[in-house]
This record gives C-alpha cells, structure tokens and sequence, in this order.
C-alpha cells in the first residue's frame, strides 16, 4: 500500500452487517413452486410468524457481503501464520478437490451398507495408518477435534480402571499442558493434580513419583510438550505410572514433531489423541471443523466407542456389538470429511514423506531458534522440536510487553506466534512455522521480529500503539465483556436508511 | 507428493545457520532405541493425480442422490446448498485461517460469527447463541451439563425417548462418569409426542431439565406447552433439540415456547451429508444464563478509534483461562460450518428459509398421504409432523433385503433402536425427493403389497 | 483501514515476481516414474536444455504468490463496476459450478459424437435461444469474443454480396462505434466511412442516405449505441441500406437493454452478434474468455461456419458440407464452457426473466442518470437505455478532468465507469450500472460521484493527485511503452538474496 | 431464479426518483411495433436447483476419461491439471475482473499477465509474447497477417498440410478477404516431416512466410532447420504452430531455431478440455516485431512512488484507439485462461514440467511400440514425435464402428481431413492414460486382428 493519510481515503463504506443490508422483500432465492398452504398440514398453534429482521438479501450482494468479510482475515494461504502449539500448515488444495466429489460429500451416514462401502473402506484404512504412525494398536475416528479426544481418551480410561474396580479420582497434568487438558479431566470425573515442570522445560521422572499414587487414574502428558521440547524422561515416567497401574495418556497434538522419528506406542503411551487438523494438514477454518482420533494399546480395544469399523465376510461393517464399549461420544461417524482429507494427506506423502514432514518442522523450528537467540530471550536452552519459546523478558525492560510485539509484527505483515502460552512462562511467545514454509520466509519474518527488537529499543512508542495498518485498530475486550453485545438486535442497528 | 519446500541447499544453508550437520542431529536427544523403531510402515508417496484416481474409487463405491433415490433423514438430511456457499467457505480467507484469537487481523470471520448467533437468535426465538459445538449429539450433552451448573442440587434429567438415539447414547455417554445424575426415559403417546401425563406425574423438584426433540426423531412436532408448564411447577429447564434446523423456519421457535435451551444440529442449514460430519451444533439459551454457557461467543466492540469491531468474549468461561474449572473442555470446534450456515441463512432470506420448510412440508405430507392409500401402509403416530414420519410395514426386513441391490432407500428401519417398532420405517422426504422419486417410492410398496 | 502514516507500515515485504520467488530445485509437482532418457527416443538435437529461469517453487508458494495478487484486484464479487459499454453484470456461482462437472469440463471436441450427445444438445439448444432472444433465424456460437463475432458477422455479408457478384467495398460505422467494429471492417477487407451522429445522440436516416451508395456492403451500427440511446431511426436506416442492397449488421454489445423490449431481428438487422460475457452474464475473467454469438436471417444460412449443429436420425450432428460456408472461424467448436454458461444463465431466467434482466438494467441507468444530472454535465438529453454519459465539462472549468475523477472514485472504493469513450464526446464517463445492483449501491456510487464534484469545486488538488489509496499509485505509463519491458529476465531482477 | 435485487418499493422509490411512472416509460420511446413483439418464447425460469439437474442431466450425456479410454488428441489434450489452477481462477478476484484498464486497482490481472509474458516467453525461446489470443487457429491466422505487414510485398504463404487441418481452415477462413495471398501447401516425406526438397524449391522471394506445425498434426517433430535455411535464403518469416504446447518443455524451443513468430494452442497447459474451449492462443516473436503485433501486452513501470507496477501497453497498435488501422480486432481474449497456464506452469516448475513431456514421450513410444509389435500395426511415419502419432489399421471403419459404444476410443480417423491417410489413426498417449489402459488399446486391436 502507498502511504496516505486518513483524510484522503476515509472515504469508503462503512462495515455493515447482514441484517444492515438488503432491503424488505428482497431474495437470493427462488424455487417456483405451488404449495398447499402449511395451516392445512400442520395445526397453527404450532407454527411461527415470519423471521423477524431475518436477512433479505440479493445474490450478490450475499457474495460480496461475505467476500469483503474474507478480505478481513490473515489466512495461512495468504501468508505466514507462525502460531505455536497449532501447526497452521499448508493444507492442500487437492485434498478440497477430493472431499467434494459427490461419491465423498454426498453419502448418508445411515444409508445401507453397501452403499457406504467406500467411505467404511477410507476409515478403516485410516484408523490403520494412525496407529502405525503413532505405534498404537486400535484407533477410533469419532472425536470430533483433540478436546473431544481428549475426553474420549479418558473415558477409556475410567472405563478400564472401573473395570479393575475402581475407577480413581485424579489425573496428573504437567503445569505446560493445553487448558483442554484439565478442562477434560475434570469433564471426565476427574480432579486435576498440576505437575510441575523442571526449568530445564520437561517432566522429571522425580517429580511425578512425588506426586503418583493410587488414587492417579492417570498421568497426561504433551509429548513434545508445549515448550517444543520432547519429554526426555518420558519411558521412565511411563513406568513409575504403570507400577502403580496408572495409565499414559499422550496429548498428540505436537504429532507433527514425531513421525518417523519416534513413536509414543514405544514411550509407555497408552492412549493418546492426535489433531488432523494439525499434523494431518486439513484446514483450520477458522476454528474447526477438525477431528481428534484417539488412539490405544490392545488392552482397551473393547472400550473404544461404537459403532466401531470392522471388516466382515460382505465387506465393512459397523459393529455395535461392544458391550464394554464406552459408548457414542459423537452421533455417527464423526467428521468424515475432515478424516478423508486426512487420509488424502497420507495417501500422497506416504511413510517417508511423512517422516520427511517432521523433520523438515524441526529444521524449520531450530533455524528461527537460532536466528532470534540473540534477539530474544529463549525460554529453555533445551533442543527444540517443531517451535521454540521466547519470552519478553528484554523487551520488558524498555516497557514492551509480548503483546505489544505481537501487534507490532502484525504491521509488518505477520501474524504473531500463540502469546502468553504456556502459562507457565511469562510472557511467551511460542513460535512454530511447520515445515511447509520456506527459508525464505523463515529469513523474513524472524528480519521482522529483529527490526521489532530494535524498535523496541529506539522507538517503544511505536510498538506499543501497534497495530497501525490493520482494518481496525486494538479492540476494547473489556468493554465486550462488560457490554456483552452478542447479536445484532434491529434497535442498536447503523442500518443505512432506504 | 510433497509438501515441504526445502531443496538440498535450503536444508544445507540451514543445518549450517543452525550449527548442526544432519538433520538428525536435531533429535539426537531422543533414545535412541526410540528412534530406531519409528520407521513408518506405509507405503510411499503418491502423486496428485494417484491421490485423486484413489479417493475416486472410494468415492465410485458411495451412493449418492445423484444414483440412488433417498428417502434417509434420521438427524442428518439431503437439503438443497446455493452455491453461494461453497463459494465462500472454499475461500482460502475462511478456510485456511486460525481461530480469531488475533481480532485485528479476523474480522472476517469474527463477524460472520457475530453474524451468525445473531440468525440462530433470530431462527429458534432464542437470546444468545455461542459460535457452535461439534454436532447435535454433543450439544445436547453439553446443554444438559450447563443445566446441571445452573440448577447444581438437582439431578434428574428428563430425557425423551423420541429424542435421536444416537443423541441419547451420547449423553448417557457424558454424563456415566457425572456423579449422581439419573436419567428418566419419557415414552410417547400414540400422537408420537412425548407422554404429557407422564411428565406431569414424573417432574419434582429433584428434575433439573427436560430434554425433548423438536421435532423428534420420528418426525413428530412436539406441543411444548405442557413440558413447559411441568418445568415451571418445579422449577426445572426446558430444553429443546433439533435435529432438523430447517424446521424451524416455519415451527413455533423453542424461544416462544419458553425454551431455557434450544440445542441441534446445524447440518441441515448448508451442509452436505458427508457421512454424516462435519455439520455443527448450535446452542442457545436464555440470557441469564451466559456465564455457564460452553463453548466460544463473539461479541460487538469498538477499536481506539471508536470503529465497529468484534472480539472473541467471556473467555474466562473457556478452558484456555479456566482449566479444569472451564464451563466446557471446547477449543477447535466447527466455524468454517457455522460459517457455511450463515451463508445458507443470508442466500435463503426470510422469505426463502420459510419457502423451503413449506416445500418439505407438502412433499413429506403428500408423500405420506400416497402411501398410505396407494400402498396401504399403517401410519404408526397420528400427531404433526415436518418432513419425517413413520409407517408400519409388513415384513419390512425381507423387503428391505430385496431392495439392497435397487438403489431405493425408502427409508430408516427403525428396530435397530426401537425393538417395539420393528416393522416400522421412518420415511424422510425433502425439497431433494422429486415427484418422480416419490411415484417410485410408492411403486416400491404397491409392487409388493 | 484505519488511518496511518507511512513510516509505521511499510514494512510489508515487496511485491515479487514469480521469477524472484521459489530457490533451485524446488518444486511443486511430483509424479514418481521410472522413465527412459527421452534421448533414446528422440534425437538428441530436437532436444533442449533446462529452461532457464523456470519457476521453482512450493505448491504453497505458488498459492500464496497468487492468491496475494488477487488481492491487488478490483472485481464484481467485491464491488460496484459501473464500466459503461461492459455490462459488468453478476457471474452467476450455480454456472461456476456446473460447468466443472466432468461431463462438461473433461470432454474431448474430436470424439465420436455418442460421447458428446449432451453438449451438442446444449449448443444446438442455445442457438434457438439466442436466435429467440433477438429475433433471428440462426445463429453459429463459434465466435470466441465479440470482436470475433463481428469478423464472421462481416465475411458473412461478404460471402453473401460475393454471391450476388460483387462483394462491395466499404462499411458504414457510426462514429459512437467501439474500436472494434472498424478494425473487424478492416481485417474483412472493407474501407471504413464513418457516420456522424446527430447533437442528439443518434444516428439519423438522413446522414445513412447521405453517404450510403453501392460501393457499401453494410451498415454496422451498434443499438443501443454506445451513448446509451436507443437509435431511433433504426427501421428508417434499414430500409435505406436494403434499398442499395446492402445489409445491417448490429452490434450486439448491449443486448442487456433489449431483451423482452424490442427485437434487432424486427428492426431491419440482417446479422448481430452477441457478447456472452456481457448481456449472458459470463465472467469477464480479467478480459475473457467470452463468447461472440452470431445470428443471421434466413437468407444468410447457407454461409455460416462450419461445422452446423444439427439434429439427426441418430441425435445431434456436426455438418461439415455446407459448400456455401466461410468456413472456420475458430478451431473446434468455440468457447464451450462459456456458452455452457450462458445456456445455464438462459435457464435459470426464462423468458420472463431475460425481460426483467433489461427493464432492471434500464430502471438502474436511469436512476443514476437522474441522481448526477445535477452535477455532472450529461452528453445528451435523450432518454438513455442502459447506460448514461456524462463529461467532465463542467469541472473541466475548475481544472479537473474525467481522469482525476475517475482515479478518485478509486479512493472511494469504486471503480471508474468507462471513460473517454465513446471518442466522439469530449471527457466522456460512461456508466452502466447493470441490473443486478442494489438502489443502496447506486446511492452510494451517486453519492461518491457528488462527494467528488464538490470536491472539485473545494479541494481540486486532492482530486487531481488521487487516487490516494490503491495499491500503487498513478503509474507511467508513458514511460512504460518507451521503456518497453515486457517480461522478466534475470539480469533486471531484484530477487532477494539467499 | 432471479438475478436482480429489485423489490416493488426499490423499483417504485427510483420511479418516483426519476419521474416517471413505470418501467415501460423509460423505454416509451421504441417504437410500438418493436415493443409489441418484443416477448421472449422461452419457457419461465426455473430454481437453481432445476439448473443443476438439467444441466446434469446433459453432463451425464457425454463420455468422459472417467469412464471411457480416450486416446484423442488433434489439438486438445487431457493432461494432469494441479488443484492449485482451479483454486486461483475461480477466485472472485480473478475471474469477475474486468480487462484491466484501470491499472491502480489490477495489478493482480497484469502482475500474473507480465509473468504469463515471461513464461511463454522462456518455454519457446522467443522474446515477446502478448497476453494471448482466441486459440491457437487464430493465432496461426494473426500469425500470417502480422507476417503480411512486416513484409507488404509478398503474398505468398507456405502453409505445411501437417498442420492442424482445422487450423488451415481458420486460416483460410481469414485470409480469403486479403486481396491477393496465395497459399501453397508443403507436403510431407515419409518421416512425417515437411518436405525440405519441396520447401527449397517453392521458396522465393515473393514468399512472405512458411508456416510449420511443431509438433505437426501427425504429432511428427519437425526439423526446422532446413526451412530457417530456406527463409533465410529469401528473407521469408518463419512461423512455428504448436498446439501440444506442453512439448516445449522437452523440444528444443522455436526461438532456438530461429523461428520469427512462434505461436500454438495452450490448453494443454492447465485448462481442461471443455468441448475445445476455451484455451486460449500463444503468440510470441522477435522483439523487432513488437509494434505490429496483434493483441494486448503488459510492461513493467513505476508510479509515482517510484513502486513497481504492471500497465497494458503499447495500446497505439490496438482497436480501442487505432480503430480501423489497428494491428488486430481483438479486444476480449482468453484471460483467465492464460491466468490458468500461469499457474499451471508456476505448479509444475522447471523440472515438472520436463519431467511430465517425458512421461508422455516414453507413454506414447511404449504404446506404438506394443501396437507395432503385438498388434501388428503398420507404422505410416518414421519421423520422431512426441506424444502423437499415426498408424495404419487394416477395416479401420468398421472396427471403430463396433468400438462406438464401447468406451474405447483408439484414436482419431484421420480421413475425414485426409483421404489419402484413409486407413490411418492418430493416436495420442498422455500421462492420464494409464498403463491398464494401454493395455485395452492394444487388445482393442490383437482381438480383431
Ligand atoms: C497441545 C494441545 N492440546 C490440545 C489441543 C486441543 O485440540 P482441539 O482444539 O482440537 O480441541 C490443542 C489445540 O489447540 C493443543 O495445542
Ligand atoms: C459496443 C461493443 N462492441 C464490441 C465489443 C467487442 O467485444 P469483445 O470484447 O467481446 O471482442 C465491445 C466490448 O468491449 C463493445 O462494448
């Protein structure tokens, strides 16, 4: 963009909402057809008055409506979206190809058997290609992102241990795990015991033997953990947990740090959870849809949820024949279309392309820890794996705090890395850029975080009123929260008048 | 394939920047005897065009509309999508951006959720709506567990069993590990509603909500003034779930019945079927009630400049503040549908979403009719109903068994979850089934009867 | 945008070409085989080398490069285009889709006609519509643009005087005529004489009779003309021509203002041809491709291009014997997926529909003429069609021209109408709104435009600098055309290091 | 359906507006008998929905590579397109633009056109291309004017009968009103190649050009060296037409052989085969020729910043300012589609795009080879080729007769362009064609021979 002050271009519309457009009357659709009137079907007391302030909108005006609105997002095929702990890969156009063909998006989950024999197939390969990456023995598609994964795992989990009598009260968490983690523990009937972690960023094996006991159902650990770093310590830890008949659960969301590289059905993990819409490369959008398959040891297979996909005599079957099974944790078979993009995924890179995958994060994640060591101070000296943590430590000092340059990078084009996570660092800043970018981009964005540096140190002001070339500038959260504005309603509306 | 980008000489330049000499100097601190076992027995990469010859295979041995006449609903429906949508959920924008924790730079997709609570607001008559669960299934569980936060001393859970069976299972499924929570099963009468005597007679003091289909499984459209009544006699919550959203364009709203919480499935409003995911829940409640509400909520500010934006809000609520003491353990969960919904909604219009809904209507009722005096099925309920109903039909299974191999689905055998309804088959009828379907549909059943 | 200074955003990374991205031996594209050196199959000197300078890049890469340069675009999905003579129209999304269905897209021109029944049936179906549309007896759909229309248009009429014995030797072109009806008149190996309008804005029998002769094989006259005005006299003039012999080709560029209103086939109109991408509403797609339909009367038949769709005993068939034929136009059987467009467009609308298409295009060109008369000087006072003209004459007077205002309406978020066009107006703004733009937007256009001819009159120095806000400024393009760089090569490049 | 917003009070608040009282007074001004038989016979429109069903219905009329085995080239090729082509064209920013007139607010459409420039530019060896013509057939023809006014005295054109016989057609077409060319067709020796001895021969000074298929139609790869030798002993252009543009990737490029204009057809680069069209027609030459060229051209400049920006340029040759005088009619062209072949060749890249001319090469030799030795075909040429060539079939009628309804199509007759080539098919081998499907080819022929 040319420079130019606001004068000179404030000119264009405002941002209007749906229900500020259109105009009475107006519509996008129309299906020619007589109908009885619905008074004569259905008695009336059961049926509304038309949709107050409902939109009614031209076609293209619903299109340009909604385009503009895109042109309001960072994206990860527009740019560089370094976020720690998320793994915004590239996500591949065929993949979006594939999952629109009629034969994938338009089959019925209840349809007839031999109807949905291809889709049976695609799951049923799938859950074998997931647990050969992550060495488990049975895999199950149902959760519907890793939270609900999460959950599921757990399930399993207290599943097993009642049936060994008893289904214990805690759950041990590192104090560096995702909030789902606790989150689901408790969802589960479970009370969250914090582990914390050593300063040298992982788990000591020391450290969890303080804390297990038999009232532990489980430990839950992050592997590599959300400081980037693999848990070192983790088959001892498995054992001190399994003497004492406690399981291993893995939250596997950092998958993309381990393929071919090291197998957690190999660490003492009993179940662990992974994000297709994290390792596995189907799109964020946004914020889901996504899918968390959980897999597990052997020993758990009769609690996987039903129905689960087997192969029979005629082809696949949905068994529901389970007794011991934990249940549904989702109405039918998950989010198909997000575990067929997955399986497209594997499909096309294969084994070696998605050991390949891995190590190209790695590279990706050391490189940018090399080049912003002098810059920023890292959290851990540890080796990282797929991202790094710095924190603002330096920076604070001149009164620049994480936020600040995490606004300020977005002047520069880039979206911040995840801030202020793990909790557990002050001040983080978690940056993973996935294997898919290039040096080149690594090489820029870690010029801006540089120059920010400086900035910080020549001119603070300017990095802490940032952002200054964003659609709009910093927004009042607080003010959300105390006004709670959470729908259009036609009284508060700017409504263009015509 | 391959979708990383290093040549020989980025890794080389880089390796070099690093200070390392192989890449796999990087995890030389994992165990060894970890590393050598990772070696992924899969076969190697293929190319795009393998990828995309092998899922159409998969695809090849699907049935779809376009091969197959459906009469298949059950939760999830065949609904006419404007291609509007698609249009704009394939764009990169939306498809490929993270969740909006970064408002500056997603005001794309934080409006079109703002937008979107705001028409499923404006859809079930209810006064807030959060920006979407998993599905149906895990929004009910979810409703009954926020309802449980609200009403902590109580802990029975009125469950009809008309509601979806899988929903059902889900929540029995969520709540087995919830201490003391017992769930009570409502039969239906003979209307195919739930028994409003035996709610009546069943509701006290101990009942923390009543959890009915609207419509149910069975198509029925459930009159929710005596549940509602039965729920104010003793204080407990109203809550509702649809399956089939677009119902609701032309069905009194949950909101003026006195819903506490509307739950369903999104599905119907802009999603293909696809097996059945992803499509996405909608949750809406009362006012009141926010604070407990699971899941993410969008909400109006103003920037430093006093201009319109909007913001991802009550986080405390959330699990990446609260941990263990979250209202839910949701993270990722389902925009790029919601999203899709909302496209569905704006290219419908007020006028569109009711025309819809009509068409389903007379097509599903029409249909009945048909087969019922040409085919002289039983009808098994007598009350309302959308684009779903039920008939008995004699030796249903045999018949079913026959029609495998014809490409005529005629509907849902409902013995899998009813054992009670074992001849019976829930017929599903929308906008999608045309005139020539349905005369095949009735031929199927006066060729054999 | 909020507002801002230029030192605290320009931060952003330049803007590369293709050639500038992407590092030695990248690549996007893989398709593991074993092949033999194709030096054992093909002499060695018919090979050649590595192409030098080729891209090399990632799939997200080349993703990210091009969906960055979409961003630099103005299009009908954002916003207004109120291009005069363009007929910027919305592109329907449902033709987008059906168009990509296999059985459209992946067709082959050259097989046996049972395995293009359904796209023959398509075209053969379309011709009547067209023909129905406007009033003709055939139509060929071979033409791929406008311009190409007018060619075959012209050899036709050639073919036909040629048959009478002399093929002429001159085209009659009214000086409103776009630049392509007198090169196609050229290319044909026809003089051109131009024919004034009147002060009126229209064509008058009078001047026809003046200068038509026998030496004239065609009067080639555009209706509406590109003024806007419906040419009055049009049934007068043909009578004129024909009396001579001669034949009345219109240019058929603004149908959008007739359909269901006046029939060129009833207004004495010997051949017209069509734009797809205007009045069928097929994407302009940046400048093409289109489609340029041409329909002739009956007497015409017997020279249209071959092959002729015809339907046979045994279903539809390419005639290839027809003696009397120009011959080819274009290679197989025209832009396919465009009139595959056009066919769903005709279809969703329906007759009725068509008809409402031109009165809406009528009512929005009038409202806008209505709103900016005040300000604006209007080139005639005639009622207007379609689209309406205005000069900049009256703030020529205060040193603004129809460029400043044109590159200020950028600022406002609009694109220019078509300006200084038609030629023969001094400072011509010609604006088509089309039919399927909102009042809301026609008042926010009319606004902008007012906003600006105040600004003339208060500010003119803003508006002679603008525009302020795209993404480059004003650009040389004096300096391009002496400079003359038309492409890339690697010695000019200023590709990043690394 | 319905694609203008316009509501009754819309239209009546903008009738009040404008002062009049209806609709039809704005066009009160056409004569009544125009008005009065104005009315479009056409059936009323129909939903979106009916649109996609019918239009289905025709798709489903054709033979695609899903499920037939098609071995056609002649000029439109089924090649491998990435999914990155059609996720940027369909992008609204690309394809709802206009001809980029207004340069400030297109620099996408003239960046990515510069770079399609450039990208002809390197795979033909030649020094400036334009931004593209209808097709291939009428870049030939634009070819042999441009050569006309580079050279105004002669008349001459030496048109190679291997070229594509459509493309003769088209040139013919567009000559026929040129007052006093003549064309003289060069015809093949038995490698396939034109014939050198008769090219010397015909060549004179009143020869304007030769115009040679590259590949030829026979899918014969020509050495263009003894007709450089000719041009150059009359100072004729040299035109160089080739419609597998993919080729070039593998080919020594026209510009290396000192082609003057090198132009073809570029559908094989990124567009699917659609009926024919649209492709779009490349057309590169000598810089020395630039300002006769027909069609638009981008160049690179600055603004006033001193930034880099892309404008159309050259504008001086084209109709919308030299009108009659202008180089060419053309105004509309094939945009998005070389938009396409941008990104086409951006996706495969150098070595992708060697690597996929090899796979065709070796496909192709692999079939002739199996044809020759296990069918027993007769080979008809002995020049090189690329992915095309022809062989003789002993009742080649009646065999493709029986084939009509099988799905296979072994090639194309070429009789219907060639008598004297009755007997003769012309096989065309891509990457698409799998070797499963090679194997069907050849037991299309050892069944019947
Ligand atoms: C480490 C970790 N665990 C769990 C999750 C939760 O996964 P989801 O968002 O799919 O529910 C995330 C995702 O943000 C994560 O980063
Ligand atoms: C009046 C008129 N005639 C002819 C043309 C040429 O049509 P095309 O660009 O399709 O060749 C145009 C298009 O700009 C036009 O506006």
């Amino acid at each position: 963009m040319s420079g130019h002050s606001p004068e000179k271009t404030n000119h264009r519309a405002p941002r209007l909402l749906l229900f500020e457009r259109g105009s009475p009357g107006r519509t996008a659709f129309s299906w020619p057809e007589e109908l009885p009137s619905p008074q004569e079907l259905i008695p009336s007391h059961l049926l509304r008055q038309e949709i107050t302030d409902f939109p009614e909108l031209g076609e293209l005006e619903v299109l340009r409506h909604f385009t503009n609105l895109s042109h309001l997002n960072y994206s990860i095929e527009g740019q560089f979206y370094p976020l720690g702990s998320c793994t915004m890969k590239y996500n591949p156009k065929v993949n979006e190809a594939v999952v629109r063909l009629p034969g994938m998006a338009h089959i019925h989950p209840l349809a007839p058997l031999p109807l949905i024999q291809g889709a049976l197939e695609l799951l049923y390969n799938l859950e074998r290609m997931l647990a050969e990456v992550c060495g488990m023995d049975h895999v199950t598609l149902q959760p519907a992102a890793g939270a609900q994964g999460e959950l599921t795992g757990l399930m399993l989990i207290r599943a097993h241990m009642s049936a060994q009598g008893n289904p214990r009260k805690k759950i041990l968490v590192p104090d560096t795990a995702h909030g789902t983690n606790p989150a689901s523990s408790t969802l589960c009937g479970y009370e969250v015991t914090q582990v914390p972690s050593n300063n040298r960023g992982f788990l000591e094996t020391e450290k969890v033997k303080q804390v297990m006991d038999e009232d532990v159902a489980a430990l839950m650990i992050t592997n590599p953990n959300t400081f980037g770093i693999f848990e070192q310590d983790i088959q001892s830890i498995a054992e001190v947990v399994h003497a004492q008949d406690g399981l291993v659960y893995m939250d596997g969301a950092n998958m993309n740090a381990l393929m071919g590289i090291a197998k957690p059905g190999q660490m003492g993990v009993d179940v662990l959870h992974v994000n297709l819409h994290k390792t596995f490369s189907t799109p964020h959008g946004g914020g889901g849809p996504g899918a968390g398959p959980v897999g597990v040891k052997g020993f758990l297979r009769d609690y996987l949820p039903v129905p689960r996909i087997q192969k029979g005599d005629g082809g696949f079957e949905l068994g529901e024949d389970h007794p011991l099974s934990i249940g549904r944790v989702r109405s039918f078979l998950g989010n198909f279309g997000i575990l067929a993009r997955a399986y497209a995924y594997i499909l096309a890179l294969g084994g070696d392309g998605l050991e390949e995958t891995s190590r190209m994060a790695l590279l990706n994640a050391n490189y940018i820890r090399k080049r912003l060591e002098p810059y920023y101070h890292l959290a851990f000296s540890a080796p990282c794996m797929h991202e790094c943590v710095f924190t603002d430590r330096l920076q604070q000092k001149l009164g620049v705090t994480t936020m600040d340059i995490a606004k300020r990078l977005l002047d520069y084009g880039f979206h911040p890395p995840t801030i202020y996570f793990p909790l557990v660092v002050s001040g983080a800043i978690m940056i993973e850029p996935t294997e898919t970018e290039t040096p080149e981009i690594l090489d820029s964005f870690t010029d801006a975080m540089i120059a920010i540096a400086r900035e910080a140190k020549e001119s603070p002001e300017l990095v802490k009123t940032a952002p200054h070339s964003t659609p709009v500038s910093r927004l009042d959260e607080a003010g959300a929260a105390r006004r709670l504005v959470l729908r259009w309603l036609a009284e508060d509306s700017v409504k263009t008048q015509g | 394939m391959g979708y990383t980008p290093h040549t020989g000489s980025d890794k080389n330049r880089m390796l070099q920047a690093i200070g390392v000499d192989g890449v796999e100097s990087l995890y030389g601190h994992i165990p060894q005897s970890l590393r050598e076992r990772a070696g992924i027995g899969l076969p190697p990469g293929i190319s795009e065009r393998a990828v995309k010859k092998e899922m159409g295979v998969l695809a090849a041995r699907n049935g779809t509309p376009e091969d197959c006449s459906l009469f298949l609903g059950g939760g999830i429906y065949h609904h006419f999508i404007p291609s509007t949508v698609d249009a704009i959920i394939s764009r990169a924008e939306f498809a490929t951006s993270y969740t909006p924790y970064q408002p500056e730079v997603s005001q794309g997709t934080l409006q079109a959720t703002f937008e979107y609570q705001t028409l499923m607001c404006q859809l079930t008559g209810m006064e807030v709506c959060n920006a979407g669960l998993y599905d149906g299934a895990s929004a009910v569980a979810e409703a009954v567990l926020m309802a449980r936060r609200i009403q902590k001393r109580r802990h029975r859970v009125l469950l009809s069993r008309s509601l979806h069976p899988q929903y059902r299972a889900v929540v029995a499924t969520y709540l087995r590990n919830m201490e003391g929570i017992e769930i009570v099963e409502v039969p239906w009468d003979k209307s195919g509603q739930s028994d409003a005597e035996f709610v009546a007679n069943t509701m006290d003091d101990k009942t923390l909500c009543i959890v009915t289909g609207y419509p149910n499984f069975f198509g029925v459209i459930e009159d929710l003034a005596p549940m509602r009544d039965a729920c104010n006699a003793h204080g407990a919550l109203l809550i509702t779930v649809t399956t089939e959203a677009l119902s609701l364009a032309l069905l009194k709203p949950p909101g003026e019945w006195g819903a506490d919480i509307a739950v369903g499935e999104g599905q119907s409003l802009g999603l293909p079927m696809s097996l059945g995911g992803p499509g996405f829940g909608f949750f809406t409640c009362r006012k009141q009630f926010v604070r407990t509400m699971p899941g993410r909520l969008v909400g109006e500010t103003v920037d430093h400049e006093g201009q319109r934006g909007f913001v991802l809000t009550l986080a405390t609520r959330e699990q990446h503040i609260r941990r263990e003491k979250a209202t839910s353990n949701i993270c990722t969960t389902q925009s790029l549908c919601t999203l899709a919904a909302t496209v569905f909604m704006a290219s419908m219009g007020k006028s569109g979403m009711r025309h819809i809904a009509e068409i389903n209507v007379a097509r599903a009722h029409e249909a009945r009719e048909r087969l019922l005096r040409e085919a002289g099925l039983t009808p098994v309920f007598d009350g309302p109903f959308f684009n779903e109903f039920v008939l008995e039909v004699k030796d249903l299974e045999p018949m079913l068994g026959r029609l495998e191999s014809s490409r005529v689905v005629p509907g849902l055998a409902l013995k899998q979850w009813y054992p009670e309804l074992a001849q019976c088959l829930l017929v599903c009828v929308t906008e999608m089934n045309e005139r020539e379907e349905i005369d095949q549909l009735v031929r199927t059943f006066t060729g054999k009867n």
